[in-house]
């Protein structure tokens, strides 16, 4: 598969935009200055900008909390966010909702639900709506490898598969759920064997290559989109950080932490860009620069922002309220 | 005006929607060629096609979660339990993800859960539940339970015109045992409206679902005893029709909440606080709740009318009330 | 594996005995004599007896509702089974439940819950706690091949494999999840497939062979016995009823029957015992006498037995009651 | 006597039982070597090994059934939620097989769920539910929430020595907030059992968890004004303990219930209507509930302090009510 210059120097954008983000999220998060935890992606990121940009304009993107890429790609702002995670009235979800519990229907997101994989049959409805009216759309939906041990990845994997639905599911293996290895998690040695069971097809990819994560993505997204059903694809990472800021991750060991340092996903398109002369040094800086200035941008509007009001909160409970709702 | 079965009041009210809306469709266990365990859907799939009266994998989160995703993106499934107490597999997907979407991130689901509950057929604790107390603490769900053919065709076209998800309650035992008079035309029952069952001036009693026509049989005994009870079925009921409620109060002072739910945590708990905190002066004697026991639905014929509130029980319950 | 004829004779006795007590509940349904309904294990009795009389008298079984030799077998009377179709106190709940819904510890027999597939974690409780405790006992757990597609089966047989748990899984794959056709509940050919997703090994087996079923089921208990962990078993069968006997199946296909009867387990296993020299006829009709005199004798204990009291209803909620419980 | 916080009564209780009685263990996801999400079991899989603490899949389904299925063969398995609010997804287990078991063929399922629940931790509305209401309608359970280090401890054993089933809510915000003394000697605070938190004559809260706290810091404000309040703290919300409940209503007259839960079909509409059923001669003024609005549970700071009831919101209530 070919991909455009502009492709990949959007990839990288996003995939700065994404870690920059993040990093400062975690040093806000250390100085006090957000409200609640703070879960990331660093280092995983080209997972959820490589699926994420395959996505067209119409499809629909049912993401997990390792997925800042996604919002991002997707056109949540970064100020949204960033004030999202200030607990401001100007965040994605008005501080109803924080951090990365993000939806946002005008720009094709689902909200992620806390409950790990609930994404996958929700995922999977709308792939069958696509379906029951003859739309060419499809659905990304993402995981982490523990979430593929509960009953809704099951129940979604094997009803989107009956049906060859029109949806894509991504399963990003960082090797660990919280504090617990793969090992105790799953007695097989690919989560891709996961999809055996339903006869769908999947790929391992590895996960810190946003150009073969875009890519087989997007293929899968060509064939779902044809008719030809689902695709299960494993993307291979390592979890960097601890499962959030507040979690020093002692668990795990050092040397695997210091591999995959090496094949840091910024890093190893930096190394590809050079390779393949397909941006030099300078050019990269200037992305940079626009990434930090969009996120001094996002922080400052952040700040700025107001707080919700109070009574905000018994707002929006239904969207269509109850005929002269009694409030008592 | 015609003469319908509840049962079939369920079958109209998606065949109409179906036919006047192509979003709405239908998904389920054996909901499609077989129609249903209990013959809801019938014929619809024949009409419709296999892709907007689905069967599913045996897999009630999956399915209902699928509804939501589907919601999303502008249908309006209507999901049928295969009985009502399987909606505990769906349990996760209806309460953090249905109920919660919209206030969280403004994403509306318009699913409407069928689900056939109810005792008096000899079910046992499996397939005799009352589980509105499953979802009557979940802020985000609406509720309703419909006791006659009419509603039962008005209170589901207005569930799947919402833009909320909805329980849709329909009493098993109700099925093929009464029939009533639905107009010709479209109509819809306001979801949050209760109504007047029977009008009277000594008691009130709150109910709603099957137990609406124990409280009418009961009324007939009483009338004899020269007892005028005012019913009030709920068909909503969440949110409860406060001012219905209220309303009956002040006219009667006397109160009687009746369910076939289990007693503790039931729907009368939340009538009485209700009454309690907003017409406490209005009271002369308690309100006395009449419902199951707190135990599983038994299985044995004894028990089971044991365990479920009977006519007679509701005439002892407004008996002492009346010599309060 | 060889096996005893004695063995043999039990299996063909147990088949017998499963095979005559459903069919009578069948005629006493369609005479308005039982209370309820009727799901029997019509044309698949091998399934049941197979697994079940492999087990050992300290393992358990948490079966499905058409396992009725699993009941027999572990010794619950048929006289209590009757009682309990009948809603009688003497049933083996007391009226409490009805028809399958059976269970008693006494006899290892963990009770089932109508939510299919809950017995698969459950079940891996059970030998969980063996596994802790050091015992060399082992559970059985059974499902049809719809109960397969919930989110508990796959959460149980995931944990099973991980922690390599003494429990053998059974899956009675009958073609139809009521209705609905293995095609439309599944997008694979084999229901043993789904196990690859655990790295668990499967068996596929004919589960109208009581022997062959009883084999299989005794290699994977010694396995799973001696710390091998668990396997699944898929039985392949056709259900001969409807869905239960309300059901007129007409959905299923005339020819598929037709098939099947051929390959009816009790027509099966004496036509093997007379190729092989197990038994006469005359033994065989002696065994089928002593069946039907258990079923006459079972009917009429159900049929003098008392009704439960109303007030029956009340009692048992809790195994501990509460201190001077209020009942107000 | 010994001083312990909230946190380390419950790790306490758990580490003595697993001492006493071998067939105790934990499972959960993370109680292993990481000690879990909020350090409840650390140090305990270095005390008693993988196999006694252990780390599950993530699977709350499977890991409830599962421990239901130990506790059928003599186990007494103790489940960690990692919030209370992914107890949803285990809903199923502990509703249709762990809550019936007993009743329906007499398979006692001793078993302990604890569920750290609660707000106030700016978690949203997937990690500050109060999960008591999913429960309340369910015969079978039991479902304790102790508001100090004593009953916290306390409790616990006797949930980890009871026979059936427990949800044993811990308040998460307790953790490491409050400390309180406990004995050196072991023993155990009675399921079923409410104690009085303060002795008072004017009026009763009636309330649990958290908000006992609040509750006494409320009626610091009202002694002040020369209202004196009783504070019962239910400790038990499964099944209630009607006659501390009666008690009270029967000395003070007034009462007001109280919690973190939302209001619709909240515990304490059961309290309410028990009051009203069996007290309403005693009542000097509306039973008033104070509870968090029927929302899920919002995320910043401002409107969830707005959702949580604050001593403020007791004091005006109380206030309300004297005026009665
Ligand atoms: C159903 C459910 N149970 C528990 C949790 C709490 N929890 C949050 S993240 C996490 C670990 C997730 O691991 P994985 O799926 O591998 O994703 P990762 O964090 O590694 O990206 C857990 C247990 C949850 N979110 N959902
Ligand atoms: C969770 C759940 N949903 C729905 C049902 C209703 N139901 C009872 S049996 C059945 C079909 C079961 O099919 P299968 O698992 O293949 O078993 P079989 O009846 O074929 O033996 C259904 C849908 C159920 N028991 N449990
Ligand atoms: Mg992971
Ligand atoms: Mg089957």
């Amino acid at each position: 598969m070919d991909i455009k210059r502009e492709d990949l120097l959007q990839l990288y954008y996003y995939l700065k935009l994404t870690r920059r983000l993040e990093e400062r999220v975690t040093s806000l998060y250390h100085q006090g200055r957000i409200l609640g935890g703070a879960w990331t992606s660093n280092g995983t990121e080209a997972i959820s900008v490589g699926y994420g940009y395959a996505l067209e304009k119409n499809d629909i993107a049912a993401p997990y909390f390792r997925d800042m890429g996604v919002f991002l790609i997707r056109g949540i702002s970064a100020k949204r966010i960033m004030a999202q995670y200030f607990g401001k009235k100007t965040g994605v979800t008005g501080g109803k909702e924080g951090n990365v519990h993000i939806g946002d229907l005008n720009f094709g997101v689902f909200g992620f639900p806390s409950h790990l994989a609930d994404n996958y049959p929700v995922g999977t409805g709308a792939a069958l709506a696509f379906k029951i009216r003859g739309e060419k759309r499809v659905i990304a939906a993402c995981t982490g490898d523990g979430g593929t041990s509960r009953g809704d990845f099951h129940e979604g994997m094997n009803f989107a598969s009956v049906r060859k639905l029109p949806i894509v599911f991504i399963c990003n293996n960082n090797k660990y759920a919280y504090s617990t290895p793969l090992k105790l998690q799953m007695a097989i040695k690919d989560v891709a064997e996961r999809a055996l069971a339903y006869g769908m097809p999947s790929k391992i990819v590895d996960g810190n290559n946003a150009v073969e994560v875009y890519k087989a993505a997007k293929e899968a997204y060509d064939i779902a989109r044809n008719g030809g059903g689902p695709t299960f694809i494993e993307c291979k990472t390592m979890r960097m950080h601890g499962h959030s800021e507040h979690d020093s991750a002692k668990y795990v060991p050092r040397e695997l932490l210091e591999e995959w340092k090496k094949r840091d996903p910024v890093l190893h398109m930096e190394k590809y860009f050079m390779e393949n002369n397909v941006a030099g040094k300078e050019e990269l800086d200037g992305i940079d620069s626009r990434v930090k200035k969009e996120i001094e941008e996002a922080e400052a509007f952040a700040e700025e922002s107001p707080y919700p009001n109070p009574e905000d909160g018994l707002k929006g409970l239904y969207a269509t309220p109850i005929e002269k709702e009694q409030r008592i | 005006m015609k003469e319908i079965t509840y049962l079939d009041a369920i079958k109209e009210a998606m065949d109409e929607e179906m036919a006047r809306d192509t979003s709405v469709f239908i998904l389920g266990e054996d909901v499609g060629v077989y129609g249903g365990a209990f013959r809801v859907t019938e014929g619809l799939s024949d009409k419709y096609g296999e892709w907007r009266v689905l069967d599913t994998p045996l897999s009630e989160s999956g399915f209902t979660g699928a509804a939501i995703g589907a919601a999303l993106v502008g249908m309006r499934p209507i999901v049928e339990m295969q009985f009502a107490d399987f909606i505990s597999c769906a349990f996760d997907q209806l309460v953090n993800v249905a109920a919660k979407n919209h206030y969280r991130w403004g994403g509306a689901t318009p699913i409407v859960v069928r689900a056939p509950y109810g005792g008096n057929i000899h079910g046992g604790a499996f397939h005799s539940q009352c589980i509105e107390g499953f979802f009557f603490n979940i802020p985000g769900l609406k509720i309703v339970a419909p006791s006659t053919a009419y509603d039962a065709k008005g209170l589901l076209k207005a569930s799947i015109r919402d833009n909320d998800p909805v329980i849709y309650c329909e009493h098993k035992y109700l099925y093929r045992r009464i029939k009533d008079t639905v107009p010709e035309e479209d109509y819809v029952v306001p979801i949050g409206k209760a109504r007047i069952a029977l009008e009277g001036t000594d008691v009130s009693v709150i109910t709603y679902g099957a137990m609406v026509h124990t409280a009418l049989e009961a009324s007939q005994l009483l009338k004899q005893k020269g007892i005028s009870c005012e019913i009030i079925d709920l068909r909503t009921i969440l949110p409860l029709d406060k001012k219905a409620i209220f309303n009956t109060v002040k006219k009667t002072n006397k109160v009687v909440v009746l369910h076939e739910q289990t007693k503790t945590g039931g729907v009368g708990a939340e009538v009485s606080a209700l009454i309690n905190e907003y017409c406490f002066d209005y009271l002369d004697g308690p309100v006395i709740r009449v419902a199951a026991p707190d135990t599983p639905v038994p299985y044995s014929a004894q028990m089971e009318e044991a365990f479920i509130p009977q006519g007679k029980d509701v005439v002892s319950a407004i008996e002492k009330l009346m010599r309060y």
